[in-house]
């Protein structure tokens, strides 16, 4: 038996390795007391050396390590939305109760396993790194869903969302188990030989591992009917995770999505392109509906993911490249927009006593226009109306569908718009067409009675204390307004983005050939 | 012989998984899915695969399930009430248990894959070794192998954080992280040997 | 020239957005007023027998086969021009009136401008979609916020999220049919939204006839068409009156256009097929909208339905499919805008005055504002088509095309002409003669400022009555090619599809006999009388 | 014995897991069926691996059980805090969260 | 300068003396106003002598000139122009109007001198007369229409001249309305006109209409037939005559100009012009002397028992305009012009007198009030009875000979139009009735209070004035006569243009005296040269048709005398007698109940339900009907997301189960 040492390309698999060593420095933090305070900007250095290079690797698809993994421009633009998303998050963690009880260095470094976690999915070329990462990815977020500790409703998250999570990993792993079973391999390149091969095409125990697999996925990226954890994790969990989970995973979901279907299975698109589309239809219309006269505004964002997803699922299911590429186009717009109303979201959490109610927002646009803009554009962004990246998305989206002779999908698409205008306009028109002097009022008592009583502030275990300066911190608002203008920039000039989302394209379709 | 082996295997494993899930009591329950894995582990062994059943019986008797009895040692075992609260779940469950099971039954006898209704071909000397596993492990997952063990870092970290004592809870005002590693031990204690396991 | 004439009014907008507020509405003024010296000095640059002028074509999403492609023809010069001169005034209007957070107040009023001028300068579909939709967002501030809640009935919130729902049920399949219509025709190429190129190669009848909807129900919402209005009440009810004017003067009519812009070249199997039905749904508008105008007491709302007659008539023009209806279509959507707008701000006025909008609680204005009522008055006449303004002869030109092609239609129709003259009058009278419920010692003359927001929108329509060849001359040829391709079709340049009369070299030929003799000979020369 | 009663008694045993989830109301319990369900897979894994004569199956199994090992210390913590939170360990009386 | 440029010039000048006095209405003295308001109209008489001269110097055969200012809509195919058509009709109705016109606003000038609306009145009489001669001289069917409805509107606005009056101003809005109607059918004849021939212009219509119809095509009927609602409604005639009595609500003077001597005869106007078509179109012709012979009946019914004294001369116009109707359409052209002339003169002069009369008994019109003013306003009695006389055809008046000329033509036509000649002569006996009737009322009996307050103190003072109808005080701020009342006795202006017209009606005959002279004929006659109805020898029955004219005048005045100065018991005798035809004719034969029942209930009807039910119900329920089902979807969802965390893995499994159920059907 003679030991056959993979290749190992240390340049390709260097984002994992800084990352990997960012978290064990970051998780030294929790140990060492002084360095406590540095975990936050210890992560920020970490995730902006991961980008650095990712940059630097960009444009040079390759395989590594026995073909485990493979670096290509999709995984990278994947990555690179993960990583502005966890630094956002960290940005929007400062002062973070869930963070004061979890411990900084803990949070942080839980916060860059998960992006590990993503790291890996996105480049996951075999179903075993599949798996791993799409676990190092979830196990992490039960937690931090959990970090606000003193709050029953994020205990109640985070394990909601872990039952509900492994019941989907479970499944995922028959699925996974069923393709490896009909196809003989792990690889997605031999499974894709194995597919396309004669008398396995439309086996049914690749189509039911298919079957299997989709739910997994589908819960990951919170289609209906696996949507249920969606709203009740995001409104629960600490807002700075919500909006980690509402983009990160769900892009890093979509990547493996991508690459499993369009490469491992494209040769059975023909079976699954149908469901997925029924799902996505399903996904925009329970999501929508949902998401109407929800007064949680991270409940709403919630099932607004829901349908967004189902939007998004359109580009997977043409299983062409421009669907592709309209999803990547997608995911990136996404980011800026959630992380826009998310920031606000947060500032106005720790400003108002009504928390993430409706009501915190009512009157902003008269109180605080820097926050009451970003918002605004964000969800006039989600619901897609011009001048922001939203409309450029959904046109790509269509665009794709329509070409890949889904158009009734397309369809569903602009009706599901159109009902999304009735909950997103409605935050709008909170913030612009109310006042809300009682809200304020209230607050200020609230904030002013915190600061003199400390210890009944600590006794009540749900309360979170008030920061009336919240509106105007530079971490809440920079990263709000900095979202807003790019959800607006790419909304008049989307070709930058455009570009970004073509070389994801074409990544995993010169692999299809 | 192998067929009885098999059915042995495969009664003790479905009888323990029943077993866990009619009894009433958790403690009981934890119990039964000892005897599950275990006689999971002997299938295994029947389709030639040691070191997975090493692993098995390491790991998830050994190992998960004295966390398992711990815990439900700690909780006490609480009964159910017998009142169903959703309506429909007490005749959907099992219905819904019934169609998945005859779906993938249906998928996997109805598929036409040769090797299905074989016992597999001639295996080389040595598959499923410890040995055989291990350079595989190291040759082709060895990036699998290193992030599993990030894995379990991360999930250590986590228990920490999720059960550990904080100042909050009034018991210690120490550093919070060393607080949470004294006050709970268990699955520090668990790690170690999963980690050891896989690298042997 | 065109790129500055659509974002010089958001530019001046996020500008004013920075100036304190009193400076906001003078600022928002002078932008207008930039503005429309840019848009006459367009019209008086166009080249009455060019094509598609002012064109600049840069490629904006290189993947997606949008184009940032503008340009001016026939179709959209006056119609530019329009928003550029109803916009001015009603920006000037609402800086006197002084409102709430000023600089929100113009920077959204300038966003739809640069909207509104997007929507009439784009030659990409997609382009225009675009900013057909853009056009929603200021308004729905501008609706939202400076909207009034009527007291027990509805808020200004709810009105303003119908309207914006509604409008964009229609746009947003609108934006799928484009899409559609731009793949479907490329097969497999590459795809473009150029309306020109969509025009030149139109897509197989069965596609056409789906994505005919889309866009139809898009633009017949906008308008709004029969059925399709049931935003318009609550919306004019509650819209800031200034707001209301432009986009009851304006934004109304881009349905209107984009028929003749979209529809017409790019479905033409579809139009001719579908025909009889929009006929209908025009003529249901114009009957319903004059019935409804006047039973309704509230001002706005006798302003509103009196825009679902006009605009009504002015499908019926487009949906004839002659050069004459089309002709008169373009030259009533500049018509009803020069008179709706001034009628708003009119509106504006008397309410000020009254403090109401309601008809039963005014009269005899006329006793202390004899100029209001002068004013009021040609509006008025202007308004039910008297003939001598140039709304008759838009009128009169659409009737024409009408009847010349259905001729049903243009005789029911033309009852719409009888109500209009009925509601018209009756909004006059009740405003300005007879007498109030309780004296009218608040009133009082039109003021300076007002006036000079009122007076020279009215000195328009005048000008145009006098002489509405400048309009028609422009978009005659514009007109009749947009007509014109709904008989032009095939390949090979046969005609695969005839709307009805015969079209050699794509404009109909006129009656049943040959034209009369233009020789100006004694009508009895040749005829002798019988003894 | 062929492959096929494998993986009909893996289904069995996935079903099972599954129908434990839907029916039991412990947290505990619902962790065991998790765990049930997560060695359907395993056993679905080691038969398809023996059926292809290929190992790759079962390092698949042993990075499962790491995984369903790494879930159940997640699990078993959340357990423990909510117990110290002295709050329910029933299931169904978590539902602050609904709508 | 030739002919157009002088037609242009009539034209111009009304409407700049309008736009003049409309613009200065602050700066201007009031009598400025009434100065450039004379002066205009009366320059604008003086330019239509010019082109009288100027046509009449042209040879017979080319007496037409068409002239265009600028294309006025031009594209698409339509060419429109802006141009006029000088012609001798269009000459001819020129004259009339400016001239009478003229003479009515020297009228004005006096008469409405207590009024504060005195501006506004000269600006908008002023609008009038240009729109008039617009009408008259438009070179084509649309500018045609454009005078026709600027006409229209101008009467609105003056019968709503006093707009504080409620009946005032729903007076106008029904005005304004039925001529709308007729304008429609003006513009589908137009269209109907343009299908067929592609042109607009008269002498291009008239020269290829008889190319392109045959006699009695279906297609010109129709055209003919649209072309009479136009007619009818500005002519009021039945059935679109109810907006004519009502008018009176305007002040006197406009009465005078608009609806008698000048506005309401466009339709005989338009008939003349149009006659080509209509002489191909005999069914239209004869519908048309229908209606015409119907009209003046039925109005000359009415008038014998109405009490209002304007609207006594406002259903004498009616009937009247229906002779004139008939005699255009039967094809008697120049006489129906001259009737047109003659009435013209003798109308204006009549309602002038009621003028002065209402005027000095303060706006009172009912004629039960008035009585005894013989001796009070002699002048203004002179007037009437001249006035009277002309009406009724008494012998050697101005009315004797035109009336008589349209009647006696029908009879030489022969045949069925015979009925028409009998029906004149019974319009004419009602005529002499009704007129004499209100000869005797006014200025017979014994003098009341105004008239004998009048007689002792030289002038009358009314208190505060009320509108009778209503009981509504007048407002006099806004343009109401006030407390000064200007009387034709003491305003010069008032008398010289009443003096003038009585010499007009008086002798304005002698121009067309059958046997004698034919001026009207002759200059009228290139114009109707083409005319195919050219009856026999028509002096025979001239002579005898005025024979017969003669005898009926005098015996409607005697029985008017026999009712009212013999007998003064008579007439309320028979109203007791005959109860229910006295309230059908007192109730104007109730065509304005029918109209109101007929066309305005059912639209607001319609209205009505269109705002309570059909808005909420259809429109709105549409959107809330799809509204609500989003909002139940959204429940449903809401209610699946139930918080039970093993709900979810239960749906979770359902999916599942769902998908791979599909598979597993789509692998098979």
């Amino acid at each position: 038996m003679t030991f056959d040492p993979p290749h190992i390309d240390y340049a390709g698999i260097s984002p994992i390795i800084a990352l990997t060593a960012g978290l064990c420095v970051v998780l030294m933090t929790a140990v060492f007391n002084p360095l406590k305070r540095t975990a936050p900007f210890l992560t920020l250095l970490t995730l902006g050396v991961t980008g650095g290079l990712g940059i630097w690797q960009w444009g040079e698809p390759k395989d590594l390590i026995a073909n485990a993994l493979r670096i290509d421009d999709l995984a990278l633009a994947i990555l690179f939305i993960c990583l502005l998303t966890a630094a956002a998050t960290v940005l929007l963690s400062f002062r973070e109760p869930a963070v004061e009880n979890a411990g900084s260095g803990e949070y942080h470094a839980l916060l860059l396993g998960s992006v590990l976690g993503m790291a890996l999915l996105v480049q996951a070329s075999n179903l075993i790194s599949f798996f791993v990462g799409l676990e190092t990815l979830s196990i992490p977020l039960y937690i931090l869903c959990a970090t606000n500790l003193r709050q029953e409703r994020s205990l109640e998250s985070g394990l909601k969302y872990l039952i509900v999570g492994s019941l989907g990993s479970a499944t995922l792993l028959y699925g996974l188990a069923f393709v490896y079973g009909s196809t003989g391999s792990t690889d997605f390149g031999e499974i894709a030989r194995g597919v396309a091969s004669d008398g396995v095409l439309g086996d049914p125990l690749l189509l039911i591992g298919i079957a299997m697999t989709g739910v997994g996925l589908a819960f990951k990226t919170s289609v209906a009917p696996f949507h249920q954890w969606t709203p009740d994790v995001y409104e629960g969990a600490p807002t700075p995770i919500t909006s980690f989970m509402a983009v990160a995973t769900k892009a890093a979901a979509f990547c493996v999505f991508i690459r499993f279907f369009d490469y491992a299975l494209g040769a059975e698109s023909g079976d699954w392109n149908v469901a997925l589309a029924v799902l996505a239809a399903i996904s925009i219309v329970a999501g929508n509906v949902g998401a109407l006269g929800q007064d949680s505004l991270k409940r709403m964002l919630g099932y607004s993911g829901v349908a967004q997803a189902g939007y998004m699922l359109g580009g997977l299911v043409v299983a062409s490249e421009s669907g592709v590429n309209a999803l990547v186009f997608y995911l990136a717009i996404y980011l800026f927009m959630n992380l826009a109303a998310f920031a606000v979201i947060v500032a106005r959490e720790r400003q108002s006593a009504y928390g993430d109610d409706i009501r915190s927002v009512e009157g902003l646009g008269a109180e605080q226009p820097h926050l009451a803009w970003p918002l605004t554009i964000a969800m006039l962004g989600l619901a897609g109306l011009p001048l922001t990246a939203g409309f450029i998305g959904k046109l790509y989206l269509i665009e794709a569908l329509v070409a890949g002779d889904f158009t009734w999908l397309a369809v569903f698409i602009a009706v599901g718009s159109m009902i999304s205008l009735a909950y997103y306009l409605r935050v709008v028109a909170a913030m612009w067409m109310r006042s809300a002097p009682q809200a304020e009022a209230k607050a200020k008592a609230k904030a002013t009675k915190a600061s003199n009583m400390p210890a009944i502030a600590g006794a009540s275990p749900e309360a979170d204390p008030i920061d009336p300066r919240a509106g105007s911190r530079i971490y809440l608002a920079g990263p709000a307004a900095l979202a807003a203008a790019a959800t607006v920039f790419f909304g008049i000039i989307p070709q930058p983005l455009v570009e970004f989302s073509e070389h994801a394209g074409r990544a995993i379709f010169s692999l299809v050939g | 012989m192998v067929e009885v082996a098999f059915f042995a295997g495969a009664i003790g494993a479905l009888g323990g998984a029943i077993a866990v899930v009619g009894l009433r009591n958790p403690f009981y329950s934890v119990l039964a899915l000892i005897i599950h894995l275990t006689a999971l582990a002997g299938l295994f062994l029947l389709l030639y695969a040691q070191f997975v059943t090493a692993a098995q019986v390491v790991i998830y008797a050994g190992g998960v399930m004295v966390l398992y009895v711990f815990v439900a040692a700690y909780v006490g075992g609480v009964e159910e009430p017998a009142w169903e609260p959703i309506p429909g779940q007490r005749i959907l469950a099992p219905l819904l248990a019934g169609a998945l099971f005859i779906e993938i039954s249906i998928a996997v006898l109805g598929s036409s894959l040769s090797g299905l209704g074989s016992e597999g071909p001639e295996l080389p000397l040595g598959f499923g070794t410890p040995a055989d596993i291990g350079q595989i492990l190291l040759e082709r997952f060895l990036i699998v192998f290193e992030a599993a063990s990030i894995l379990l870092l991360l999930a250590a970290v986590g228990a920490v954080v999720l059960a550990g004592r904080k100042p909050g809870d009034g018991e210690t005002t120490g550093a919070v992280s060393a607080a949470g590693v004294m006050g709970f031990t268990p699955d520090r204690g668990e790690t170690a040997p999963a980690e050891s396991g896989e690298a042997g | 020239m065109l790129s500055w004439l659509i974002w010089a009014p958001l530019a001046v907008g996020v500008i004013g957005m920075a100036l304190p507020k009193r400076l906001a509405g003078l600022w928002a003024i002078a932008g207008t007023a930039f503005v429309l010296g840019m848009a006459i000095s367009l019209v008086t640059g166009f080249d009455t027998a060019g094509g598609m002028q002012q064109t600049t074509d840069v490629t904006w999403i290189k993947g997606l086969g949008v184009d940032y492609s503008l340009g001016v023809d026939g179709l959209s010069v006056f119609l530019i021009l329009l928003t550029a001169l109803i916009w001015l005034p009603a920006t000037a209007y609402a800086a006197f009136q002084g409102q709430d957070r000023p600089q929100l107040f113009f920077g959204m009023m300038l966003l739809s401008e640069t909207a509104t001028l997007g929507a009439f300068c784009a030659q990409d579909l997609l382009l225009f979609v675009l900013f057909f939709d853009l056009m929603l967002i200021p308004f729905y501030f501008l609706f939202g916020v400076w909207g009034k809640d009527i007291p027990g009935g509805v808020t200004a919130r709810a009105a303003t999220l119908k309207m914006l729902i509604y409008t964009l049920v229609g746009s947003l399949l609108m934006l799928v049919g484009a899409i559609a219509t731009a793949i479907l025709s490329a097969h497999g190429g590459d795809i473009t939204f150029s309306m020109r190129e969509l025009a030149a190669h139109p897509l197989g009848s069965g596609s056409q006839y789906w994505i005919f909807w889309f866009f139809a129900a898009a633009f017949l919402v906008k308008m709004p068409a029969f059925m399709l209005h049931g935003w318009m009440p609550d919306a004019y009810r509650i819209a800031p009156l200034p707001a209301l004017a432009v986009f009851s003067a304006v934004l109304s009519k881009v349905g209107a256009y984009g028929f003749l812009r979209v529809v017409l070249p790019i479905f033409p199997d579809a139009t001719v097929h579908f025909q009889e039905i929009v006929l209908v749904i025009a003529l249901a508008g114009v009957l319903y909208g004059s019935i409804m105008a006047f039973t309704q007491t509230n001002l706005r709302l006798i302003a509103g339905y009196s825009s679902v007659a006009q605009l009504g008539f002015i499908t019926l023009g487009i949906l004839a499919l002659r050069p004459d209806g089309a002709n008169g279509a373009l030259l009533q959507i500049g018509n009803h805008g020069l008179v709706v707008a001034p009628l708003i701000l009119i509106i504006a006025v008397v309410a000020a005055r009254t403090g109401t909008d309601d008809l039963r609680e005014m009269g005899g204005l006329a006793t202390r504002a004899p100029i209001l009522a002068a004013v009021f008055l040609i509006v008025i006449l202007a308004n039910l088509a008297m003939p001598g303004s140039a709304n008759f002869i838009g009128e009169f030109y659409i009737l024409n095309g009408v009847f010349q092609a259905k001729i049903v239609y243009a005789i029911v129709a033309s009852l719409g002409i009888a109500l209009a003259a009925f509601y018209s009058l009756r909004m006059y009278q009740k405003v300005m003669h007879d007498r109030g419920p309780e004296g009218e010692s608040r009133s009082r003359e039109i003021s300076y400022r007002e006036s000079l927001a009122v007076v020279p929108l009215v000195l328009c329509i005048v000008g145009l009555a006098l002489y509405p060849q400048l309009v028609l001359k422009k978009t005659d040829n514009s007109a009749s090619s947009a007509v014109a391709a709904t008989c032009l079709r095939g390949a090979n340049g046969e005609i695969s599809v005839a709307n009805g009369y015969g079209c050699p070299g794509g404009l109909p030929t006129f009656g049943t006999a040959p034209p009369a003799n233009p020789g100006l000979e004694l009508p009895s020369a040749g005829l002798e009388p019988v003894k | 014995m062929a492959v096929e009663w494998y993986l009909v008694l893996s289904a069995l045993l996935f079903a099972v897991g599954a129908g434990g989830v839907l029916v039991r109301r412990s947290l505990l319990v619902i962790l065991l069926c998790l765990e049930i369900m997560l060695n359907a897979g395993n056993l679905a894994l080691v038969a398809f691996s023996r059926m292809h004569g290929n190992a790759d199956g079962q390092i698949f199994a042993i990075v499962v059980m790491v995984v369903a090992a790494c879930e159940v210390v997640v699990g078993l913590g959340l357990i423990v805090a909510i117990f110290r939170r002295k709050l329910p360990l029933n299931v169904d009386d978590l539902r602050g969260l609904k709508g | 300068m030739s002919a157009t440029t002088w037609g242009w010039l009539v034209i111009l000048l009304p409407l700049l003396g309008s736009i003049t006095i409309g613009l200065g209405f602050r700066a201007l003295p009031e009598r400025a106003a009434g100065l450039i308001g004379v002066g205009a109209v009366g320059l604008a008489f003086a330019c239509s002598v010019a082109m009288l001269i100027s046509l009449l110097g042209d040879p017979a055969e080319s007496r037409h000139h068409a002239s265009s200012l600028w294309d006025y809509a031009n594209a698409g195919g339509l060419d429109i122009q802006l141009g006029i058509y000088v012609d001798p009709l269009s000459v001819f109705m020129a004259l009339v109007v400016s001239g009478v016109s003229a003479l009515i606003h020297i009228y004005s000038y006096s008469y409405m001198q207590s009024d504060r609306g005195y501006r506004r009145f000269f600006s908008f009489l002023n609008f009038f007369v240009f729109s008039m001669l617009l009408l008259v001289l438009a070179g084509n069917f649309v500018l045609l229409i454009v005078g026709w409805a600027f006409v229209g509107f101008t009467s609105y606005a003056l019968i709503s001249f006093w707009y504080r009056r409620e009946t005032a101003t729903k007076a106008g809005m029904k005005a304004f309305v039925i001529n709308v109607v007729g304008d429609i059918g003006l513009v589908l004849a137009a269209f109907l006109i343009f299908r067929e021939l592609g042109v607009f212009n008269y002498e291009e219509v008239f020269a290829a209409a008889p190319h392109h119809f045959t006699t009695n095509d279906g297609t010109i009927v129709a055209i003919c037939c649209l072309l009479l609602i136009g007619a009818f409604a500005k002519s009021a005639q039945i059935p679109f005559h109810t907006w004519l009595p009502d008018a009176m609500e305007g002040p006197t003077p406009v009465s005078a100009l608009i609806h008698a001597a000048t506005m309401v005869t466009a339709g005989v106007y338009l008939i003349a012009r149009a006659h080509p078509l209509f002489e191909l179109a005999p069914t239209a012709a004869d519908i048309s002397a229908v209606v015409g012979a119907v009209t003046l009946i039925i109005a000359g019914t009415i008038a014998i028992v109405v009490t209002d004294l304007k609207r006594i001369i406002a259903y004498s116009t009616l009937s009247q305009v229906g002779y004139m109707i008939m005699g255009v359409s039967i094809g008697a052209y120049s006489a129906g012009m001259f009737h047109l002339m003659t009435h013209a003169f003798f109308k204006s002069l009549l309602f002038m007198a009621a003028g002065s009369i209402i005027a000095a008994m303060a706006n009172e019109q009912n004629i039960d009030k008035i009585s005894g003013f013989r001796r009070a306003m002699p002048f203004t009695g002179a007037c009437l009875v001249i006035g009277s006389l002309a009406l009724s055809g008494f012998p050697s008046t101005s009315g004797f000979f035109s009336k008589d000329e349209i009647l006696s033509f029908a009879t030489a036509r022969g045949g069925w139009y015979t009925a028409f000649g009998v029906a004149g002569y019974v319009g004419a006996l009602l005529t002499g009735i009704y007129s004499f009737r209100l000869v005797f009322r006014v200025l017979g009996g014994e003098p009341n209070d105004e008239a004998k307050e009048l007689m002792d103190t030289g002038h009358v003072v009314h208190g505060e004035p009320r509108n009778p109808a209503t009981g509504q005080a007048e407002d006099t701020e806004v343009g109401y006569p006030g407390a000064e009342h200007h009387i034709a006795e003491q305003a010069p202006g008032m008398k010289i243009a009443m003096g003038a017209l009585a010499v007009l009606a008086l002798f304005g005959g002698i121009v067309q005296i059958p046997g004698l002279d034919d001026l009207v004929t002759k200059f009228l006659e290139p114009t109707f040269a083409d005319s195919v109805i050219v009856p026999a020898d028509t002096t025979g029955h001239e002579w005898f048709g005025l024979a017969i004219g003669g005898v009926v005048a005098f015996a409607g005045i005697g029985i008017a005398y026999f009712l009212y100065i013999a007998r003064p018991g008579t007439a309320p005798a028979l109203e007791k007698r005959f109860q229910g035809i006295h309230d059908f004719l007192f109730h104007k034969w109730y065509f304005d109940e029918a109209i109101d029942f007929l066309i305005y209930r059912p639209t607001i009807a319609i209205g009505s339900f269109a705002n309570r039910v059909f808005e909420r119900i259809v429109v709105d329920g549409v959107v809330n009907g799809a509204t609500d089902v989003v909002r139940s979807a959204g429940g449903v969802v809401k209610a699946a997301q139930s918080g039970f965390v093993r709900a979810y893995a239960l749906l979770l499994f359902a999916g599942f189960a769902g998908l791979a159920l599909y598979f597993l059907i789509v692998s098979s």
